[in-house]
């Protein structure tokens, strides 16, 4: 099928590009999640998942594909919000240790609140972006799907998006703000804990537009953001927990990392993926252990 | 004999050069006052000999023994103890706790021996009964067993000083022991000092913003400034030394 | 007379409540081990089996402040240990139980050197990877030779040995449970005397401020690595057993993969991290609320989720409020609660100062809030 | 302007504050002093509104102890908490940038006024604020706060940590912030000799409660109190 092994490195490079473009957007979720409140929200991945099954219903009841996803999103960030208020925020302040514990309990709630309320029956979610059989362009003689260079695309406008809010804005610069210092942040008459919820909210909405790109590929099912979620958090901590820039090449690296040890590596077979990306992130961690672009901290003492 | 010799010392973090080659010495039983603006080193110099920070250049000598090949936790079995200006306390613990960790080079009990409860009683009868000796002492002995947590600023301090001592050190450094403190409790701290100085025969070196405590307990002052020293000498030549007033003193001493 | 009543820490009212407590909690397992029904002693048995692995993840995560999320592996580990010797070298399984503590002592004290670099959440995804990378070796067809692949190692047994009271396979749940409990109890004296002993606190004191532990002399590494390694073979020990009472290893036993960690890790903060009876009362709790939520509902609930079978039920959403829940109601985990509900009825006093010699001793104030531990 | 009657304020169950009075009028330097641990810090979290109180907090007809912090700092109360507070990770700039977050008139025109009364801070504008010396992370803090445009400016111990020759300085800019634009100071400090050269009125606590007060000359020259609170 391929003329030469040009072309199929190529194609394994588009492939991993885009699996890595999944997990990126994944990463910036958890990303503006732990910049605001040093949390890692375990129950991301569901969220998103429960979001593209309402993205799905939607689109079932006749609403336009565009408008479904972005109905979903706003139930991701009304979702984000609820937690960060009713469970997160409160459990902070009386019980910092059983976040983990929270979260553990929220990615069950949810998870099994889709199964009761959808079943489990698998289920379809149309794709934002031409993917028919014909949909693609060849590069160097490998074919680029459409759809592939739509997700690349959306993952880029929304880091350009979010680099804006933090800079830009001063809804983005109370959000650096409450990150560096909540006490001070209170001090100054920035009201704290919407600031922490409007976080998870955005984190909230990037985890459904992730989980309805992803769908269309993978399937609509509850485990559909089993893998990707803890691919996502890999490379989270790969860029560097607090950097949305380094969430983008985390993400991107893991991708092509994945695409390059199926294609390449015989010896390990497909099945140990995940154990060769964690080996590689270890040894990144241990020259780096705030990862690729996360701010290491001189501690003062 | 020179307790504490610090030779060309020089620390470098990326751009910023904290100290660049600063020399000075201690003698046996001497309280030696570092003093300086903020920013001028002082506490980088407090890191450097507890092996926090590795200095690029220059030697540590403790009693003639190179404090650059000693591990960061070797240091403490040597005899040096230390405070942290900004509170290194062990917030979960009860203030015997604390101190009791701070005699952790005092004792012999590890891994194994604790797990089978090998002289673990004994031991921990004795440091528990020194730890209350000297939170008695520093007059924390009724706040014993609350978590150290949450108490003001000032205890916390008296607390740094307790866990200092209960490691039995010969060379104390203290990190702006007054700070936060009123002028009467800085009196009382001050007799604290020279008290333990002479029962235990402590060679101290301090670092400290209240002039008044510095001059009045300092054997010998060392001033600081942007990682240099910029002078040394007795507490009233280095008052009067036109550099310091400039650098650090200002118009009211 | 007014409640709550005082009472000294150490004084022989003390030491009276101290064995009272005790000897029911002693006497619920001995008449358990014998009255119980088959099933009830075989899930006794899994309780205290987990309640072992979670004594040592306490030790880790409790007191030492190290977070793993990689346990599953090692209890794993020491599962695969045993039924690898005896299903393919047919060692008896009692031997194979020391090999495990000795094997996985070793793999945890490397597991934890990142330890020494990484902190926080960093950590605990480096934990995560040992978990997932730990099922993918299971699965890897390169090692089907020693861990049988996907299909496993069937066919084990351990019926009890003749110097001991039971009564070959009519007794074998009986022989499991007293095991169980025995090693249990020894890990958790292990435990108790570690935390109230100098290393215990240097323990503490890496949790609290590594930068202070340090300069008080505490040797972080050998702190981290010794305690990765001591909770490794704890839960090893309790994996070989395990893996002995249910006959058989697989990759998909709940407990070998990442789930089995998460739910390790729950235990110990459900029962109160860092407290003694912390990982019993978190693995009673853990165990008997998750199969009466999973009887909730129709399906199998939470526990067919895990085991990658038919997922359904009321019974996920019932177990993960039920968890939500108890960390709200219960910061300090169940036995920061009991303390609670202790203190109304009884306050224990500290120990009287051991030097009334010193001139300005006063009397020591008792604490005035609970803290676990 | 100020009339706090009956505060108290615990931290669990110890109660720091045990129902203390005192009053701030228009364009005064008032200091609170006493030995550490007396409830300085906590009296003025209670104003700030950062942690739990009772009794009642009077600041131009506005009663604080109903309201949140961000409400008490759009009314014109802006504090300068112990140990400087700055934000660490963000540039000199945006730190001044957060100070001016309830209001969204004029703020260039303030930055570029407090870049001219601090130079320092000009100069290191693009810096984080974490890598500034405790003296100018002080005048970062103070900037901040006026970047709110207060008109009560709550100090917590500004000279802690400092150098003499800056806590002088420091104590300078504060008497002119005073003179200049009218606007009130509540200071808490440990230096008793210092504040007190600066401030008009002086209030003395100690565990909790008020146990003297007066004019700064007046507790000055008392020698009563001087021994027992002042230690000098």
């Amino acid at each position: 099928m391929f003329a030469n092994s040009f072309e199929l490195f190529i194609q394994r490079t588009v492939d991993g590009l885009a699996a890595g473009s999944i997990y990126a957007l994944l990463a910036l979720a958890l990303v503006v999640v732990f910049r605001g409140s040093g949390q890692l929200n375990f129950a991301q991945g569901e969220m998103g998942m429960f979001c593209a099954f309402v993205a799905s219903t939607l689109t079932l009841s006749g609403l336009p594909l565009w408008l479904s996803i972005l109905l979903s999103m706003v139930v991701g960030f009304v979702m984000g919000v609820g937690i960060e208020r009713v469970v997160i925020r409160p459990l902070e302040h009386k019980n910092p240790g059983g976040v983990l514990v929270a979260a553990i309990g929220l990615f069950l709630l949810i998870n099994q609140l889709a199964v009761a309320v959808w079943g489990v029956d698998p289920r379809g979610l149309a794709s934002l972006f031409p993917d028919g059989e014909d949909d693609f362009f060849r590069l160097f003689g490998a074919a680029v799907r459409w759809e592939r260079v739509g997700i690349f695309l959306v993952m880029l406008v929304l880091l350009a998006l979010l680099w804006a809010l933090f800079t830009k804005t001063k809804i983005g610069l109370a959000m650096r703000a409450v990150a560096n210092n909540q006490d001070s942040s209170r001090l100054v008459g920035i009201r704290v804990g919407w600031i922490l919820a409007i976080g998870w909210g955005v984190s909230g909405a990037i985890g459904a537009l992730g989980a309805a790109l992803l769908a269309p590929q993978a399937g609509l099912s509850q485990a559909l953001m089993l893998g990707p979620f803890v691919f996502a958090s890999a490379a989270a901590i790969l860029g560097g927990l607090d950097s949305p820039l380094g969430a983008v090449v985390g993400g991107l690296a893991i991708g092509l990392i994945q695409a390059y040890i199926v294609g390449y590596v015989n010896f390990l077979g497909g099945g140990m993926v995940l154990s060769v990306v964690f080996a590689i992130i270890l040894v990144v961690l241990l020259v780096r252990p705030s990862g690729l672009f996360g701010s290491q901290r001189v501690e003062r003492v | 004999m020179s307790v504490l010799q610090v030779q060309d010392v020089s620390v470098r973090f990326g751009g910023i050069q904290a100290l660049a080659g600063l020399s000075f010495d201690i003698d046996e039983g001497q309280i030696c006052g570092l003093i300086g603006p903020n920013g001028a080193g002082k506490t980088t110099m407090f890191n450097v000999v507890s092996r926090i920070y590795e200095p690029t250049e220059g030697k540590v000598l403790y009693r003639g023994q190179d404090l650059l090949d000693v591990p960061a936790h070797g240091i403490a079995r040597l005899g040096i103890a230390r405070t942290f200006q900004n509170l290194a306390l062990f917030p979960t613990m009860t203030l015997l706790q604390n101190t009791m960790t701070g005699a952790h080079c005092t004792g012999n009990v590890g891994f194994v021996r604790s797990a089978l409860r090998i002289g673990v009683r004994s031991e921990e009868k004795r440091m528990e009964a020194e730890a209350f000796e000297i939170l008695a002492r520093l007059g924390l002995a009724p706040l014993a067993y609350r978590p150290a947590m949450g108490l003001p600023f000032g205890t916390l301090k008296r607390l740094e000083i307790a866990r200092a001592l209960a490691a039995k050190p010969s060379l104390l450094l203290l990190d702006e022991p007054a700070s936060g403190l009123t002028h009467s409790e800085v009196d009382e701290l001050s007799e604290t000092i020279h008290d333990v100085r002479d029962q235990f025969g402590l060679t101290v070196l301090l670092v400290e913003h209240h002039m008044s405590m510095v001059m009045g307990i300092s054997d010998k002052v060392v001033a600081m400034e942007f990682g240099r020293k910029i002078a040394e000498g007795t507490p009233h030549e280095v008052r009067n030394d036109p550099h310091v007033i400039a650098a650090y003193l200002g118009t009211e001493v | 007379m007014a409640w709550p009543k005082d009472v000294r820490r150490g004084s022989a009212w003390h030491r009276v409540g101290q064995l009272v407590l005790f000897g029911l909690v002693a006497l619920f397992f001995i008449r358990a081990g014998l009255t119980w029904n088959r099933s009830g002693i075989g899930q006794l048995t899994d309780m205290l089996l987990f309640a072992t692995a979670a004594v040592g993840l306490n030790l880790l995560v409790g007191v030492t402040g190290q977070i793993s999320l990689g346990h599953s592996a090692f209890f794993g580990l020491g599962a695969y240990t045993s039924a690898v010797l005896v299903g393919q070298y047919g060692w008896t399984p009692g031997w194979t139980f020391p090999v495990s503590i000795v094997l996985c002592f070793a793999v945890g004290m490397v597991v934890g050197l990142p330890a020494l670099r990484l902190k926080g959440v960093y950590l605990a995804l480096v934990s995560i990877a040992l978990a997932t990378t730990f099922t993918q070796l299971l699965n890897w067809d390169r090692l089907a030779w020693l861990t049988g692949g996907p299909i496993g190692i069937k066919g084990l047994s351990y019926l009890p040995p003749s110097w001991t009271p039971f009564d070959g396979r009519a007794d074998l749940g009986k022989w499991f449970f007293w095991m169980s409990l025995v090693v249990f109890v020894i890990c958790t004296l292990i435990a108790s005397s570690m935390i109230r002993s100098r290393f215990g606190r240097s323990m503490v004191a890496v949790r609290d401020n590594e930068t202070a532990a340090a300069v008080m002399g505490v040797n972080l590494a050998a702190v981290k690595t010794l305690v990765f390694g001591l909770s490794a073979a704890m839960a090893g020990i309790a994996g070989s057993i395990f893996a002995m009472k249910l006959t058989l290893v697989e990759p998909v036993v709940q407990f070998f993969t990442l789930f089995g960690s998460i739910f390790l890790l729950v235990m110990v903060v459900l029962g109160g991290a860092g407290s003694t009876w912390g990982p019993l009362v978190g693995a009673f709790i853990f165990v008997y609320v998750r199969d009466w939520a999973s009887g909730v509902g129709e399906g199998n609930g939470v526990l067919g989720l895990f085991e990658g079978t038919r997922i359904g039920g009321l019974g996920g959403i019932v177990f993960g409020v039920l968890l939500i829940v108890i960390v709200f109601v219960a910061p300090f985990g169940a036995v920061g609660l009991l303390r609670k509900a202790r203190a109304k009825v009884v306050r224990v006093l500290p120990r009287p100062p051991a030097l009334p010699t010193v001139a300005n001793a006063q009397e020591p104030q008792p604490p005035t809030t609970v803290v676990s531990g | 302007m100020l009339t706090v009657s009956g505060l108290t304020a615990s931290y669990g169950p110890v109660q720091v504050l045990q129902g203390i009075d005192f009053t701030v009028g228009d364009g005064e330097i008032v200091v609170i002093l006493g030995a550490n641990g007396a409830g300085k810090t906590t009296t003025m979290r209670a104003i700030s509104g950062t942690m739990p109180r009772g009794g009642t907090v009077d600041f131009a007809g506005h009663e604080l102890t109903k309201l949140s912090p961000d409400a008490i700092v759009r009314l014109g109360v802006a504090q300068v908490p112990q140990g400087r507070g700055t934000f660490s990770d963000l540039t000199v700039h945006d730190n001044l940038m957060v100070g001016a977050f309830t209001r969204s008139s004029k703020v260039t025109e303030d930055l570029d006024r407090w870049y001219s009364v601090f130079p320092r801070l000009a100069e290191r504008r693009e810096q984080k604020a974490g890598s500034l010396s405790g003296g100018e992370q002080q005048m970062l803090a103070i900037a901040r706060a006026m970047m709110s445009r207060p008109k009560l400016l709550l100090c917590d111990e500004p000279s802690l940590g400092l150098a003499p020759i800056i806590t002088q300085d420091l104590f300078a800019r504060i008497t002119e912030l005073n003179q200049e634009s009218g606007m009130a100071v509540l200071l808490v400090e440990q230096n008793a000799n210092l504040a007190l050269k600066i401030a008009h009125r002086a209030y003395v606590l100690d565990t909790g409660r008020i146990v003297a007060s007066g004019t700064a000359a007046e507790l000055q020259a008392d020698e009563t109190i001087q021994a027992a609170y002042l230690g000098v």
